[in-house]
C-alpha cells in the first residue's frame, strides 16, 4: 500500500459501500416492521450496486459507449450485471410488498412480534 | 476557464442538494419532505447535465430528460394515495406522537 | 474535481441511510429512499455507468416509490418501537462490517486501470464487440448478445415476479355498471395536474419508444424503456382514474403482452437454432453476421421491453385495485 | 475568450447563486409555504439559467434540442407539482404563517 491519503481516497468508495450495506443489514435484522425490513433490503442491494460499479471505474476513462474522441472506457461488464439487477430488484421488492399486504389483511398487523403472537394463539 | 465554471456550478448544485437533504431529514411536516424530494429531483437533472459538460461528454442528457419527465410522478402518487385519509399518515401529528 | 463530487455524493448517501434507519414514520422513510435513489443515480453517472444510472432513474423515480406507497396505503404507515434490544444486532453488524473492511484492504485502489477485473473479458468486449456485434454501446452488445442467456433468465424472473404479485393480490375488474364519469379514483380536484398530465403523456410514451429503439447508440434499452412506459401508464392511472387506464390497457392484454415478450426472446433463440446456429446466436439470422446480430438484438430488446412494461403495469394494477376490492 | 463562453459563464454563475439562495431559503424559512416559495426559485430560475447557459455551448446539435426539451419539461412539471403540493397542503389543514399571525392578532384584540 502507498501512503495513507492515497489509501483512503483509493478505498473510500468501498468503505462507504460497506457502511451502507451494514446500515441496510442493521435495518433488516433489528426492525420488526416488514415494510421497513424491505426498505433496508433495498438499501443493502443499492450498496452492492455501488460496490460493483466502483470496481468497474477507471480513472480518466469515459462511459462505455464507443466514440471517436475517447479511447479509454470503463469496464462495461459490471454495468450489465447491475442494470438487470436493478429491475429484478424492484420486481422482487414488489413481490415482498404484495406478501406484506396479504399478511396485513390476514393478521391486521405488519409487525413481526405481533404476527408471531397471533400465530401462536391459533 | 469554462471547466472551472462547470466545476463551480457542480459544487453549487451539490450544496443545494445538501440543504434539500437537510430539509428532508428534518421534516417537520410530510409536505416539507415531499418538497425536498421534488427539489432534489430538479437538482439531479441539473447536476447530471452540468457533469456531462464537465467531463466533455454531453451525450448523456437522456438521463436528465427522463428525470425532467417523470419526476413529478412521486408527488402525484403521494397526493393520490394519501388524499382521502382522515388522518393522513404523512403528518407529524402531535396526537399521534403522544400515543407512544 | 470528479473525486470530490464522488466523495460528497457518498457522504450524502450515508446521511440518507442513517436517517432512514432512525426515522420511524414509514412514509418519510419511503421519501428518503427516493432521495437515496436519486443520489445513487448521480453517483452512477459520475462513475461512468450511464446505462445503470438510466435504469436507476427510470426505476427509482417511478415504480419503486409508487409501489412502496401503494403497499403503505394497504397497511399501517407507522412503525412500532422495535421489540428487540438493538445491541446484539449492532454487534453483529459491526463485526461483519469490520471483516468486510479488512477484506477491502486487498482490493485494488478505486479507479486503478491495472486491476485484475479489467484484464480478462472486458478488453475483448471493448475492442471487438463493434466488429463482432455492431452497436457502439458496449453495454447493449454484452447485455443482448454476449450474455444473452443471463438476460433471458432475468426477463423470466421479472415475468414470474409480475405473475406472483397478481397471484397474491389478484386484480378484480369491477367496471360493471360503473360509468367512467363517476370514477372516484381520478384526481378531480387537481385540474392543473390533469391538464399537464394529458400534455406530457404523449412525450413520455414517445421518449420510451426512443429509449427502446435508440439503445444501441446511447444509454437505454429494453429494461429502461419498459419501466418508462409503465411509469407513463401509472401517471395516467393516478391522475385520470384507473377505469380509464383499464380501458386503454386491459389486464388480459397486459398478461398476453408479458407472455409474448418472454416468448419473443426465447423464440429468437429458437429461430437461431432452426437456422443452424446455437441457441441465442443471432449471427445466422441475417444475410451477414452483423445484420443477423442487429436483428437479433432488436428482437430481444423488444421482448425485454414488452415483458418489463407489462409486468410492472400488472404489479401496479394489483396494488392499486386491492384497496377497493 | 469567445462571447458565447462569457454568456455561458455568466448564466451558470448567476444560476448557481440563485440555486444557493433558494437552498438556504428552503433550509431557513419558517413555514412550509415560504419554503415552497424558495424551492420554486431553484426549480425555475436556477434551472432555466443553468440549462440555457449550457445550451450556448452546444451550438446546433442534438444536445441543444435535448437541453431545450429538458428545460421545457422542467418548466412545465415543477410548477405543476409545486402547485399540487401547495393545494394539498392547504386542503389538509396546513395554514400559512401570515394567516396564523392574523388569527392570533384577532384573538389578542378580543
Amino acid at each position: 500500500m502507498d501512503s495513507i491519503p492515497m489509501n483512503v481516497s483509493g478505498h473510500f468508495n468501498y468503505w462507504v459501500a460497506i457502511f451502507l450495506m451494514m446500515t441496510g443489514f442493521y435495518v433488516v435484522i433489528s426492525r420488526g416492521n416488514l415494510i421497513k425490513k424491505l426498505i433496508g433490503l433495498n438499501l443493502f442491494s443499492t450498496s452492492v450496486f455501488i460496490l460493483y460499479i466502483s470496481l468497474g471505474k477507471i480513472h480518466g476513462a469515459t462511459a462505455p459507449i464507443a466514440s471517436e474522441t475517447f479511447h479509454l472506457y470503463s469496464n462495461p461488464l459490471p454495468h450489465v450485471l447491475i442494470l438487470t439487477a436493478i429491475v429484478v430488484g424492484v420486481a422482487t421488492t414488489a413481490v415482498g410488498l404484495a406478501l406484506t399486504a396479504r399478511i396485513y389483511e390476514q393478521y391486521g398487523t405488519i409487525e413481526e412480534d405481533e404476527i408471531r403472537i397471533k400465530d401462536e394463539s391459533l | 476557464m469554462l471547466e472551472a465554471i462547470y466545476g463551480a456550478s457542480c459544487l453549487a448544485i451539490l450544496a443545494v442538494m445538501g440543504l434539500a437533504l437537510l430539509r428532508a431529514v428534518l421534516g417537520p411536516s410530510a409536505f416539507d419532505r415531499l418538497m425536498a424530494v421534488n427539489m432534489f429531483g430538479t437538482k439531479t437533472v441539473l447536476l447530471i447535465s452540468v457533469f456531462g459538460f464537465l467531463t466533455g461528454r454531453p451525450d448523456f442528457l437522456d438521463i436528465a430528460l427522463i428525470y425532467a419527465l417523470v419526476n413529478f410522478l412521486g408527488t402525484i402518487a403521494v397526493l393520490r394515495f394519501f388524499e382521502g385519509r382522515k388522518t393522513p399518515a404523512c403528518y407529524d401529528e402531535p396526537a399521534e406522537e403522544q400515543k407512544e | 474535481m470528479e473525486l470530490f463530487i464522488d466523495i460528497t455524493l457518498l457522504t450524502f448517501l450515508c446521511i440518507t441511510a442513517l436517517a432512514i434507519t432512525v426515522i420511524r414514520k414509514l412514509f418519510c422513510a419511503v421519501m428518503l429512499a427516493g432521495i437515496f435513489s436519486l443520489l445513487s443515480a448521480c453517483l452512477f453517472v459520475s462513475m461512468d455507468a450511464v446505462d445503470v444510472a438510466f435504469t436507476e432513474a427510470a426505476v427509482g423515480t417511478g415504480i419503486a416509490t409508487v409501489l412502496m406507497l401503494a403497499a403503505l396505503n394497504l397497511s399501517h404507515s407507522r412503525e412500532k418501537c422495535p421489540p428487540y434490544q438493538p445491541l446484539l444486532a449492532l454487534l453483529v453488524v459491526c463485526t461483519t462490517g469490520a471483516v468486510l473492511v479488512y477484506g477491502t484492504m486487498d482490493l485494488p485502489a478505486f479507479g486503478d486501470a491495472t486491476a485484475p477485473i479489467h484484464h480478462h473479458v472486458a478488453p475483448r468486449y471493448i475492442e471487438q464487440s463493434q466488429q463482432e456485434i455492431g452497436p457502439p454501446n458496449f453495454v447493449t452488445s454484452i447485455l443482448a448478445s454476449y450474455r444473452g442467456y443471463d438476460t433471458l433468465a432475468e426477463t423470466v424472473v421479472i415475468f414470474t415476479a409480475g405473475l406472483s404479485v397478481v397471484a397474491l393480490l389478484g386484480i378484480r375488474d369491477r367496471r360493471g355498471g360503473q360509468s367512467i364519469t363517476t370514477d372516484r379514483s381520478a384526481m378531480k380536484g387537481y385540474l392543473v395536474l390533469r391538464v399537464v398530465t394529458k400534455l406530457l403523456l404523449p412525450f413520455i410514451f414517445l421518449f420510451a419508444l426512443y429509449v427502446q429503439f435508440h439503445g444501441d447508440y446511447g444509454p437505454g434499452g429494453g429494461f429502461q424503456a419498459g419501466v418508462i412506459f409503465a411509469s407513463g401508464v401509472i401517471i395516467h392511472s393516478l391522475t385520470l382514474g384507473r377505469d380509464r387506464t383499464l380501458k386503454a390497457f386491459p389486464q388480459r392484454f397486459l398478461t398476453i403482452l408479458a407472455t409474448a415478450g418472454v416468448l419473443l426472446y426465447g423464440g429468437t433463440g429458437l429461430a437461431a437454432m432452426v437456422r443452424g446456429g446455437n441457441f441465442l446466436d443471432y449471427s445466422v439470422l441475417g444475410a451477414t453476421a452483423l445484420a443477423g446480430q442487429h436483428l437479433g438484438i432488436f428482437l430481444v430488446e423488444l421482448g425485454v421491453g414488452v415483458t418489463v412494461f407489462a409486468s410492472m403495469t400488472l404489479m401496479y394494477y394489483a396494488f392499486s385495485y386491492r384497496k377497493e376490492a | 475568450m469567445e462571447i458565447t463562453a462569457i454568456i455561458t459563464a455568466l448564466c451558470l454563475v448567476l444560476g448557481s447563486l440563485l440555486g444557493i439562495t433558494g437552498g438556504i431559503g428552503v433550509y431557513r424559512l419558517p413555514d412550509f409555504f415560504t419554503r415552497l416559495h424558495a424551492c420554486g426559485i431553484t426549480d425555475s430560475a436556477c434551472a432555466f439559467l443553468i440549462l440555457s447557459g449550457l445550451m450556448f455551448q452546444t451550438g446546433t446539435s442534438l444536445e441543444t434540442v435535448k437541453l431545450l426539451f429538458i428545460l421545457i419539461f422542467l418548466l412545465i412539471t415543477s410548477p405543476t407539482s409545486t402547485h399540487a403540493l401547495a393545494k394539498a397542503a392547504l386542503n389538509s389543514g396546513e395554514t400559512p404563517l401570515m394567516e396564523q399571525q392574523q388569527t392570533q392578532q384577532k384573538r389578542e384584540e378580543r
